[in-house]
């Protein structure tokens, strides 16, 4: 059928650091070295916590988690690009952007050791959202807050993040489509490790890349190597940029792995060689970026060594304090129920609390 | 004071609102140019403006989500669910975020926010436009579901749902939007939320609804009042969940028998709640078992036999009087 | 930022039948002639029961209902290049195409008078699923009909409908997402009649076009002239064969006009301007049509009044037969809950027929 | 006979029906190659291949919505929620058409498929990984909610639901998965959908409970009894909804005391409809109100908290020596 051509679209693809280490000289953004420092420092401490997380794990000192090793190049440069009064709106897997805007390692800890502490911050101000659990809601929320920055003027941004597979996801869609009519300052990025679980992203959808999602929302969009801090530092920069120009909302693609189980419960060996997890590895991102700042002569061994060490003992003392036994009252939740007590929330406590003496409630 | 009909309450109540704080917005399909496929946000948007009366592309998961959003960015969204047919589209956001995001950060966040809906039937609407569902949202820990009756109530309601530090469902019975007026006070006046309505005091039986089941309620108790000189105490709920055991047991205590009129089919309904309160607190006061008069458990029928199937007025004085004679 | 294109698209677009009648003479199908009086008097009649059943429904002897005119090319081309076994899967704009695939017209106004004897088909195989009021799941139940197809491989194919409001619902992603990865035998028409109530298409979603969210989906897309039945004929006939040969999923964007109110219950002054609607008058599907047939000397005014006489007499007939009485038991529910009797439900049923006769439950 | 936990029963069950029927299929999130989170579709995708047991993306709400058109083209999909927290996104699919199909069509299509999800409490899960809500499913009419509570159970009951012409809503008790074993025949054994089991009869209380709450049901009935000799007649529920009032009137009128335990919030869970049955049917019998032990109205702890929210032993124990007592 001849047919005249009406909308024409493309996706573009960024790489600017290589795996071997060495950056595309047109395209390396030049940072300073203290910004480079700071990133692969915040990356080491992401990395360190997340082991010794499984570690903590394995040894029934920490419950169910989903280990983060492979995607530090995402949300940590991301989360460095944004300001104060900027949200963080997180699926499950952005340790590194949350410990960068101010979560502290306990809080972690917490929250994945069952207690609800672990969402409390420091102070709301952080504006970092308490993970989703239920995947895709958290995008038509960040489209809320992207929305009340516009309504504020506030030159707030909202950047959101969400997994390969929940792309698939009624919530996305409903989201994208609000931040696009509304020209709402979000950028939303989809952090492609390439597995749902055990579904593989060729079976998550049919379309060639993630990033071609956002056409149907008439947003810009870009795929960008996510193990790769300098390309996501590019197009998370020139996404947030456009948004806080009132220019809309952006959709970016960062392809990446999953280099470990995708929880603690899971087994990938069931549904992945070992051989496609071990290509994986040598296009981590910690190894190249450490090449780069070996390469621009920022980076040695012995520093190398000091910032171990020095992760090492920031996670030990969290660690530690993560284990300080906490006075934290059973009876919490009856507190949260509304803003207001109620009688019948009363009544119940009195309760659950003489179930408790009774050594009842506990069964 | 203006006689209103209750959409017309419910605009004042929007319209007040929005005019003495800039944080609350009205979002939702058709609520701007349109004003509402009931007009329940007529004239808002000519008011305040498309930032603050937004019009959204059908996405009732978008609309709660975001709203979610606005909330916790310090705005108060009111978003609209066209029919709460419509509704269960957005459960995911309910259950997951609505009721639970105070809970989740122990009191650090919370959400401003209310969700309208209109509800019920007796309207001879297409399918999924008649349902009450009511304990769909109820059931939900962390939910707060209030159901006005009338004109007033639905004004003072409202403006309390939307100064409320926490999210409401606010469900509107849609048989009674233009079905009476009531002199509405321009002045502001609210009612609190959680606590069920005394409409008339009584020794003899204990007649609880809600919505748009209290006009029958009310006719029905007027019918036998007259025809056997019983004294019936008349209870509105009002906020279904969480639910006034207080004013419910007072009641059943004082008078021993209790009929209870739902237009929501029976198994699993809130008249099934209240029938467990009762048996909770007020057990030994029963001089007769609770009466549910309630909808079928059977898929809700077109228009052609809807009507059957609404507790009418007859049923309601039937009922009474059974359980008068128990 | 310079970068690499890694994938391209581009939406085209297709008409042939101008709104004055002229056929492009490179893209006419040719159609043989018996085949487009079929097409125009399938067109003409649904017309004319639409437009009887606005009088019907402002004389109180029908319920609300969508009215249909100026959307006739659409349904009515696709579906009469079904065949048997196809699933036909509407939203509730598609009254043309559910005459063709065989609904009767009395179901029509059965449905709209409340009656679920109006979704009883004269035989289940012919596979016209009942009105989907709430918006979007359809095109879901359509993924899971062509899965099916291909299960059996069958070779039957569903076509599924939505509005432009339509996709911006969560179930249009899900199950056009499913259909792509199932590469299932699936076409979507979207039926974009630039309105969604008062909503107007360019604030339901921000992209150029909606063909182009067939794109997330990596799925071939054309947006047609939907008031062109010669477009659509050529463009749903593409996707149908292709979808038939195992190739998959197409979606393709039908652009119309809703001219008539949103439902009988809408008032459509409300939100644009009848220059508006003038404008949209004249584009009309009937009127080109009409042309084109008497340009080719096939048709005219004689034959034009002969038709409108039978469509008329048609109309009559179902009307009468529609407001025939019958027996219609008012507690038929009871035997629908479940497939087999349930105590509960009995109990129920004679507590229903108790109040029935005691009046009690008219109230 | 083999002995079975839960999960391996549940396997067994579907990988003998799509032995003997070929229109049965199973799809969901991860349940092919990976054999399901739990692994109840293990070694599924190896005997019956990549077109019977379908790995499906993110969609809730798709899977569902899907397995709706496959059911309606005549095959039977067996449909897996990976956590019953995450099937909030179908409720729409659920609400207008999984439950209503049959009606909408007075009787000409119907929809043989099954959605099965684990749910409940204790298992140390994430968020939305330990909720009980079976009532937003079970109010709905034309619903079919079924809880079974062992492996045998649940192997007979799934087998029922995958042969019903009609949907069947199968909640698994994800804290019994493994919990124990039982003996189950690899001879096809099937259980009624809609009637209780009255798993033990008994004179002086009924209890009633359902899933995982039998286990310390079973309990605390065995301790009263050996402590002060009472005769317990114990229910277990097994289908929700439509619930079988025929065995719990049976049972409380010959009893008058009633204890029913629950996971649930006890606000508008299943234990108030049971009371409310009972109310209905055997209030002339009662010696005392029935007892609810449930769930509490909060927003479900994280699981540093959860086990004290539970119901458990000692509370049934107490609750049932209330009960006696009364
Ligand atoms: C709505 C919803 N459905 C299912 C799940 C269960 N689940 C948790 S993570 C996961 C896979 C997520 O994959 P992806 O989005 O690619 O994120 P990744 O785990 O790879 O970071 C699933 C299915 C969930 N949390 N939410
Ligand atoms: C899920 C859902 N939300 C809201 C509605 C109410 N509603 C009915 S039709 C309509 C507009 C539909 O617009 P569109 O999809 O463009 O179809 P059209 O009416 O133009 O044919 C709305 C909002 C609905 N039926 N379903
Ligand atoms: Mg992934
Ligand atoms: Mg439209």
């Amino acid at each position: 059928m001849p047919r005249k051509q009406i909308a024409k679209f493309s996706v573009p693809h960024v790489q600017i650091l290589a795996p071997d280490g060495t950056a595309d000289a047109k395209l390396d953004p030049g940072l300073p070295a203290d910004t480079l420092l700071a990133m692969y420092r915040w990356m080491r401490l992401a990395r360190a916590l997340d082991e010794r997380m499984l570690k903590l794990q394995r040894q029934g000192r920490l419950g169910t988690f989903p280990p983060n090793a492979g995607q530090e190049a995402i949300s940590i440069p991301a989360a460095m690009l944004m300001r104060d009064g900027d949200w963080f709106v997180g699926a499950f897997r952005e340790l590194g952007g949350r410990l960068v805007r101010g979560e502290p390692l306990t809080a972690v800890l917490d929250y994945y050791n069952g207690w609800e502490e672990g969402n409390v911050l420091p102070d709301k101000e952080l504006r970092i959202l308490p993970t989703s659990v239920v995947i895709g809601c958290q995008i038509e929320h960040a489209a809320g807050l992207a929305y009340a920055a516009q309504y504020k003027e506030s030159g707030e941004v909202a950047l959101a993040f969400i997994g390969d597979g929940g792309t698939s996801e009624g919530g996305f869609h409903e989201g994208l489509n609000l931040a696009g009519v509304w020209r709402a300052p979000l950028v939303t990025i989809i952090q492609n490790n390439q597995w749902a679980i055990s579904i593989p992203r060729s079976q998550q959808t049919a379309s060639e890349t993630l990033a071609q999602k956002g056409i149907a929302y008439g947003m810009p969009v870009v795929q960008i190597d996510g193990n790769d801090p300098l390309a996501v530092w590019v197009a998370v920069g020139e996404a947030i940029e456009r948004a806080r120009r009132g220019e809309g909302p952006t959709l970016i693609e960062a392809v990446t792995y999953r280099l470990m189980m995708h929880t603690t419960a899971d087994d990938p060996k069931k549904y992945r060689t070992e051989d496609e997890e071990k290509r994986a590895w040598e296009l981590e991102p910690l190894l190249r970026t450490r090449k780069y700042l070996e390469n621009k002569e920022i980076w040695d061994q012995d520093r190398e060594q000091a910032l171990l060490d020095e992760v090492k003992a920031r996670v030990d003392a969290a660690v530690a304090e993560f284990e300080t036994p906490k006075e934290r009252p059973l009876d919490a939740p009856f507190d949260h129920v509304y803003g207001t007590a109620h009688p019948n929330i009363e009544a119940q406590r009195r309760e659950f609390l003489a179930g408790l003496e009774g050594g009842g409630a506990r069964g | 004071m203006a006689k209103l009909n209750m959409v017309q309450a419910i605009n004042l109540a929007l319209a007040q609102e929005m005019a003495n704080d800039d944080s609350v917005l009205v979002m939702g399909q058709d609520v701007g140019v349109d004003g509402g496929v009931f007009r329940a946000t007529d004239g808002l948007l000519e008011r305040f403006g498309q930032k603050r009366v937004l019009d959204t592309p059908l996405a009732e998961s978008g609309i709660v989500g975001s709203g979610v959003g606005m909330a916790l960015a310090g705005l108060k969204p009111v978003c609209e669910m066209q029919f709460s047919g419509f509704s269960y589209m957005m459960m995911g956001q309910f259950e997951a975020h609505v009721t639970r995001l105070r809970a989740r950060t122990l009191g650090q966040l919370n959400l401003p926010m209310v969700i309208r809906m209109p509800y019920g039937g007796g309207v001879r609407a297409l399918e999924h436009h008649s349902e009450s569902r009511e304990v769909m949202y109820a059931h939900q820990p962390g939910a707060r579901v209030v159901i006005p009756s009338g004109p007033r109530n639905a004004r003072a309601l409202l403006l309390a749902a939307i100064r409320d530090p926490d999210p409401v469902l606010f469900m509107e019975p849609k048989h009674s939007y233009r079905a009476f007026r009531e002199e509405v006070p321009e002045q502001e006046e609210t009612l609190p939320i959680g606590k069920a309505h005394v409409v008339q005091e009584g020794t003899d039986l204990t007649l609880i609804s809600w919505g748009a089941m209290m006009r029958p309620a009310l006719k029905a108790a007027a019918r036998i009042e007259k025809q056997r000189g019983a004294s019936i105490e008349i209870i509105d709920l009002l906020t279904i969940a969480p639910m006034d055991h207080e004013t419910i047991a007072a009641s059943v205590a004082k008078t021993g028998r209790c009929v209870v009129v739902q237009e929501a089919p029976r198994s699993f309904g809130p008249s099934s709640e209240i029938t467990a309160v009762i048996n909770d607190r007020a057990f030994l006061y029963l001089e007769a078992p609770v009466k549910r008069l309630t909808g079928y458990d059977v898929v809700t029928p077109y228009f052609g036999r809807e009507k059957s199937y609404l507790p009418g007025v007859d049923k309601v004085a039937q009922g009474i009087a059974e359980t008068l004679d128990f």
